[in-house]
């Protein structure tokens, strides 16, 4: 589920106030800031690359910084985008819950900001693209429920810190399918910080305690990946299946590959990036966007897998 | 007059080549870059030192006695958090004030550990580290947003052309200089970290001189987190991993030397000031991410490589 | 065999050596003699390698060499004891003597062998009694300067350099050490031999070479010349007296004990210093002497016996304490406890003394280093700045240095542990009547020594310690060397 | 003999307290949890005690000497996924090899810097931290998936009972241990902690012997990232975060000065065991995630403390 035209950048119209970009031939040309929280992530990578092509290839520059997970610096990187100026930034909040004083800056300059990922809890946001994290979680609950049959041991590993929202909704979504069902849930007490060595090393915790688990939810695909190598190790392959977030090519692979890797919820990295573009770029030229979309996370299993695998994706 | 005196803080500003790497610096930045030199970018380079301004300064404190607090990362977070948290019910200055105080208190902890019985400070403080990162957590795992807007006034506003937060740098490292230069319990902090035992002989209550390095570390950790916290307009639990890297990273470019006795105010903030040009010209210069990285290593060795005929033999 | 011609060095702009000739032929002792910061030391590291020359050559037998470091030295089998001690605190006595050469066995080092040869040299060199297996830092200082000179005997020395060794020796350890030299020099090996105690030079040298201001000022053997004669070349003026004519009559009691002792140093001490008095303390290494004088000073504690100060029993417990009643501590090892080696003169001179420099909370840093410059002044500091760090200074001038700490606290009692340790004559002079006036202003001064001549000289009476125990205390008017030996080694009346 | 000699190491492992802390923990787990003595558990303790190890016996080399690294939680990621991305095109050995090499040689630099220019070790790793970091997401911005199942033997297979990367780390803290007590380099490495002028003096060649422990600290860190690229069955460019902090806590709990010159193989590995075993159990207790840090910087502190009075005054 990919938009449908990335190069809506070149079809300008009337130029918004702040705009200083000189005039191209394509159409009008602008400055765009991506501000990333993290990229110490695949997903959070891949949502900065497609916005940085995107911007490219339709003309514009596009300067990419970023925060290093640290909300400080994000501020102090939106401040430095806003001084080179730009036209108008994106923020991809990856964990963040909010940068008021960020958003505020922006406002203050008068340039349209297009949140892509988090929707930020405080602060004027002009517009926001970004997934349903917990519709997202309910869709794997309802497959885990469904495989299962009503009963079984379902164990949870987190990414946290709870700080981190998207993990939050994603297992309360599990959660609240589950525990309905009748199925017996272990939540993790330690966290696999959204990493495969993390989710290996979790995952390696829980199975020595706990020798009935029929089917493990990781928060992301990541840590799924982990937790698939751990329980091929103790050889539990076919006792326990799996069932991540975001369709990271590799956790595709395995989904193909038909192993014990069943299901994921599409969070596109590449989807995401070409939403937030657009919607940016729609606003530079002056369109009145909606202020929130949700971008759909379909559901993937091995029976539709072929659709969205692509070896060569950047994510 | 205040040239032999700065001199006498065998300051690094004063001494050649690191001075010479910073002109070369600043040079290249405006010559090259339009946005440089905007009132817009040399306000951003002011708040963007702030916190890691206020941290090195109680890590050079803490270095002079040849300790090391590792903590200063997790103290931000929890001073930050503490001072959004209690806003709600409480009065801002008092609200900040207990978060500030908490940093203290971490301090007070670390140093009594250190000081009284004697244990290795880098296990202490990394302990601190874990433990107070935990507590943040405990206090609230998630996001505070302070409702109040007076919240954001002390990390936001400006009077006159400076960021109230890089008046309060400012004043908080000429203090630091006075401190460290004219009085006797600077002379002292000094001296612990050159020889602790000389110190002891000759009358000094070493214990508390070192407890109050940790002390004064815990308590700008604190201010930072509360300057920070109220910048960002948002207090988050996770705020400051690694932030005691950078801190250090200051205080070491600036001369100080981590066997204690070694080091001086104006040196880290040359240090503190140096680092935030590094990140503030990559970024200027839109290097990408990992670029940023790798360049920004090989500056800061070539930075050290430069200054280093000056003391190293 | 040795030969130096317009040899030169400069610290950071200054030259401190100005074209040293310098010639001497193997199975000779050669002694340097020269005043604090005459250059000695620097010409030794250059000897050794440790530190490179501005100018000059060196050649040894004929053939000229560079010298570029400790190790090309040590192969030209150039082996030095530094005046300062350089040995790894935590590693044994073994690891130590036999740094970097260690036996081995299939590539492994073999630990027995090692402790075995260890124990060989030390019985070589006359110092029996030290344990291989010790860490070093459990040692005395006397015994680390043994450790030190073992470890220059680990590789047969064609020339050994010898800085001021005989500082921290007395009695026996001394004549242990100049049969060593003796036997050397039978062997052909060059000796190098740099002391401030000239009574020494003139029984060991064969030839004796005065330093001034970093060139050769005279060379002349001991039977063409005499301690006064060696005196005025360095000093360039007559010294009348050493010691000053002591007539006092002791007042009230300032520092007394009784029954003082620390299980396994001391025992039963009982004591008792007067307002102008000085109270020498003998004894051999190891006789508990240093560990008494920190314990009065509550560096360390005591087990059990009274302290009184002015006459009322007290229980300090710290030297901050110790201070603030007057007593003031001139420790034996200037370089481990006596300085910050970083830090300014200033900053040494002033740190016993912080609180008395505040002004409105600040330091008066005008009243502060008009005081410090006129104890300087007294002490005859050299050079006079006192922003310097301290380590670029002479090790004599570091010890006035620390002796300015401490004088410029005013203090009641002064207790001194080997103070004059690598003083030169003159300034040593200085100190003495320094001392002498202080005590006729009523202060008491117990003062620790192993050189002979100085603890009778400038004391009033003298404590004997053997054994950790006081066996004599003898009017000064009425010591001789002999009886004081005897007194140390438990073999008088 | 044997005790003899590894009391000449001044090994923890021996002395009391420390031992006694053990052995309480043991009986504690073993007694109030079920899990813990089941070999799955055991068999995790020894697999999750194989990265902190290997950094832990390189730090200690560079410890030692006085020194600190601070990279190696980088080199871990760069020579994992440099490993992981060359086994499509080389032979499997011969990628792990390249991998491992590329650790010495970030071993190299930071050796050549602190040693040949003598610069200081702190800034040097911290700036190499940062570079090292870059250069691997340089390599590969996204997670590299080795495709041949063979790369995964290292860190996945058992001899008998025994984990394979587990027999590495044991061999490898046994060699350290021959190394350190029983070759004349070893010796001088902890020399050169006590004393470095005076070692200089007995012409020793100080900065060879500084330059060996920055590569050995680099192999084994390399060493580190394959074996984890190896057991995850992915290499991550993110892999490795602060993982330099466990490494010096293992040493330093383990006895280890950071001024250099104290410090024990033995020791070390009673550190890692620990900082292990920490984990492990308040994990077997379903002690939540924030409650864990601030207990297991609790115990890091209990533990130091316990056994304070043997070493300290
Ligand atoms: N590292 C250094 N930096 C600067 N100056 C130095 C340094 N070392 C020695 N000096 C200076 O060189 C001069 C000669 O010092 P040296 O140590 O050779 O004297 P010395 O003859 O051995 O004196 P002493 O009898 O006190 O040991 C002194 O003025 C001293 O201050
Ligand atoms: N053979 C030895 N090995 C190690 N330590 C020793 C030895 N002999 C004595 N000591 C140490 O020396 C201490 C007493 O020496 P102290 O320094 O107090 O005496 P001193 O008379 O001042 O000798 P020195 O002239 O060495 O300073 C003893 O308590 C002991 O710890
Ligand atoms: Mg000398
Ligand atoms: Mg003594």
């Amino acid at each position: 589920g990919s938009s449908d035209d990335k190069d809506s950048g070149s079809s300008g119209s009337s130029g918004t106030a702040s705009t200083t970009a000189s005039e191209g031939s394509g159409g009008r040309r602008f400055k765009i800031g991506m501000a990333n929280f993290t990229l110490g992530a695949p997903y959070f990578i891949g949502i900065s690359k497609t916005v940085e092509r995107d911007g490219q290839r339709a003309g514009n520059e596009v300067l990419v910084t970023d925060a290093k997970g640290d909300a400080a610096a994000l501020t102090s990187n939106v401040e430095d985008l806003l001084a080179q100026g730009v036209d108008g930034i994106v923020i991809s909040g990856g964990p963040l819950e909010a940068a008021p004083a960020a958003l505020n800056a922006i406002k203050q300059k008068g340039i349209p900001v297009v949140l892509v990922d988090r929707k930020f809890q405080s602060g004027d946001y002009t517009s926001w693209v970004g997934p349903d994290n917990e519709a997202i979680g309910r869709q794997d609950g309802e497959y885990i429920s469904e495989r299962l049959g009503g009963s079984g041991k379902v164990a949870i590993i987190r990414g946290g810190p709870a700080d981190n929202s998207i993990g939050l909704a994603r297992t309360e979504g599990v959660r609240s399918v589950l525990e309905g069902a009748g199925i017996e849930l272990v939540v993790a007490p330690d966290f696999g910080e959204w990493s495969s060595d993390g989710g290996l090393r979790v995952m390696e915790n829980l199975l020595a305690k706990n020798k009935d688990l029929d089917a493990v939810f990781c928060e992301n695909d990541s840590m799924c990946l982990g937790a698939q190598k751990a329980i091929r190790d103790a050889g539990k392959s076919e006792q326990i299946f799996i069932a991540g977030v975001d369709g990271q090519k590799e956790a595709l692979a395995e989904i193909r590959r038909g192993g014990n890797y069943e299901v994921t919820g599409l969070n596109d990295a590449v989807t995401m990036g070409d939403a937030a573009f657009e919607r940016l770029i729609e606003l530079l030229d002056g369109g009145q966007a909606e202020k929130d979309t949700v971008v759909p996370s379909p559901q993937i299993t091995r029976a539709n897998v072929d659709d969205y695998y692509d070896p060569n994706s950047e994510f | 007059m205040i040239v032999q005196r700065l001199r006498d803080d065998r300051s690094l500003l004063i001494n050649g080549s690191f001075v010479v790497a910073f002109v070369v610096l600043l040079i290249v930045a405006a010559t090259t870059t339009d946005s440089f030199m905007t009132d817009d970018n040399i306000t951003n380079l002011m708040k963007q030192s702030v916190t890691t301004g206020l941290l090195a300064l109680g890590m050079l404190m803490v270095i002079l006695t040849g300790g090391i607090d590792l903590s200063v990362g997790s103290v931000v977070a929890l001073a930050g958090i503490m001072a959004a948290g209690l806003s709600a019910d409480l009065p801002i200055p008092l609200a900040m004030a207990i978060g500030v105080a908490a940093g203290v208190a971490c301090g007070f902890v670390n140093g009594m550990l250190v000081a009284r019985f004697r244990l290795a400070p880098f296990v202490v403080t990394l302990a601190a580290l874990t433990t107070i990162r935990g507590l943040a957590y405990v206090y609230s795992e998630t996001p505070v947003t302070p409702t109040d807007i007076g919240f954001l006034w002390i990390g936001t506003e400006s009077i006159g052309p400076f960021p109230v937060a890089t008046l309060i740098v400012v004043a908080v490292f000429a203090l630091a200089w006075v401190f460290l230069t004219r009085t006797g319990a600077g002379r002292a902090i000094i001296a612990i970290g050159g020889n602790r035992e000389a110190v002891r002989l000759a009358g000094v209550n070493v214990p508390r001189h070192i407890l109050v390095t940790y002390m004064i570390s815990g308590f700008l950790a604190g201010l930072a987190g509360v300057i920070l916290a109220s910048r960002v307009g948002i207090a988050q639990p996770s705020v400051g991993v690694a932030f005691e890297l950078n801190a250090i990273a200051a205080c070491v470019i600036g001369g100080a030397s981590l066997a204690g006795g070694r080091g001086s105010v104006l040196g880290t903030l040359g240090g503190v000031v140096l680092l935030a040009l590094i990140d503030n010209l990559l970024t200027l210069y839109d290097v990408q991410s990992y670029w940023q990285q790798v360049l920004k290593g090989l500056i800061i060795v070539a930075v050290v490589l430069a200054r280093r005929t000056e003391d190293e033999r | 065999m040795l030969s130096l011609r317009g040899v030169r060095k400069a610290y950071s702009g200054v030259e401190v050596l100005h074209g040293i000739d310098f010639e001497a032929h193997g199975g000779e002792v050669v002694a340097i003699a020269g005043a604090n910061g005459a250059g000695k030391s620097t010409l030794i590291k250059i000897l050794c390698g440790a530190v490179a020359r501005d100018a000059g050559t060196i050649a040894v037998d004929g053939r000229e060499v560079a010298l570029g470091s400790p190790a090309a030295a040590a192969a030209l089998g150039i082996r030095t004891v530094h005046q300062e001690l350089t040995l790894v605190p935590q590693l044994s006595v073994t690891e130590n003597v036999l740094l970097g050469d260690l036996p081995k066995r299939g590539g492994l080092v073999d630990w027995p062998a090692a402790h075995e040869r260890t124990r060989a040299l030390l019985s070589r060199t006359g110092f029996t009694g030290v344990d291989p297996r010790t860490p070093a830092k459990r040692l005395s200082v006397a015994r680390q300067q043994m450790v030190e000179i073992a470890k220059a005997m680990a590789s047969e020395p064609r020339m050994l350099i010898l800085d001021e060794p005989s500082a921290v020796l007395a009695g026996d350890d001394l004549d242990q050490l100049f049969a060593l030299i003796r036997s050397l020099r039978a062997d052909g090996v060059l000796v190098l031999y740099v002391s401030h105690r000239l009574d020494e030079v003139m029984e060991i040298a064969d030839r004796i070479t005065v330093i001034k201001d970093g060139l050769i000022a005279a060379t002349s053997t001991p039977r063409e010349t005499n301690e006064e004669e060696i005196v005025r070349q360095m000093a360039g003026r007559r010294l009348e007296q050493i010691y000053p004519d002591r007539r006092e009559k002791p007042g009230r009691e300032l520092l007394g004990t009784t029954g003082l002792t620390r299980e396994g140093a001391f025992e039963e001490v009982s004591l008792s210093v007067c307002a102008g008095e000085v109270v020498g303390v003998f004894g051999l290494v190891g006789s508990g002497r240093t560990e008494l004088a920190e314990c009065l000073f509550a560096a360390a504690p005591h087990d059990a016996g009274e302290i009184r100060l002015a006459g009322r029993a007290v229980r300090l417990r710290s030297p901050k304490e110790a201070i603030a009643q007057g007593l003031a501590f001139v420790t034996e090892d200037r370089k481990g406890s006596g300085l910050v080696l970083d830090l300014s003169v200033r900053d040494n001179a002033a740190l016993a003394t912080l609180p008395r420099w505040r002004r409105h909370g600040l330091l008066d840093r005008k009243r502060q280093q008009a005081a410090i410059e006129d104890m300087n002044e007294r002490l005859d500091v050299r050079p006079r700045t006192t922003s310097k760090p301290v380590k670029q200074l002479s090790g004599g001038n570091q010890q006035k240095v620390v002796l300015a700490k401490w004088l410029l606290s005013r203090p009641k009692v002064l207790i001194l542990d080997e103070p004059t340790r690598g003083v030169d004559v003159a300034a040593r002079v200085d100190l003495y009547r320094e001392i002498d006036q202080l005590t006729r202003a009523g202060l008491g001064v117990l003062m620790i020594s192993s050189d002979l001549t100085e603890v009778i000289g400038a004391t009033d009476r003298v404590l004997v310690m053997h054994e950790g125990r006081l066996v004599a205390d003898v009017p000064s008017a009425e010591a001789d060397e002999e009886l004081l030996l005897a007194h140390s080694i438990g073999v008088a009346a």
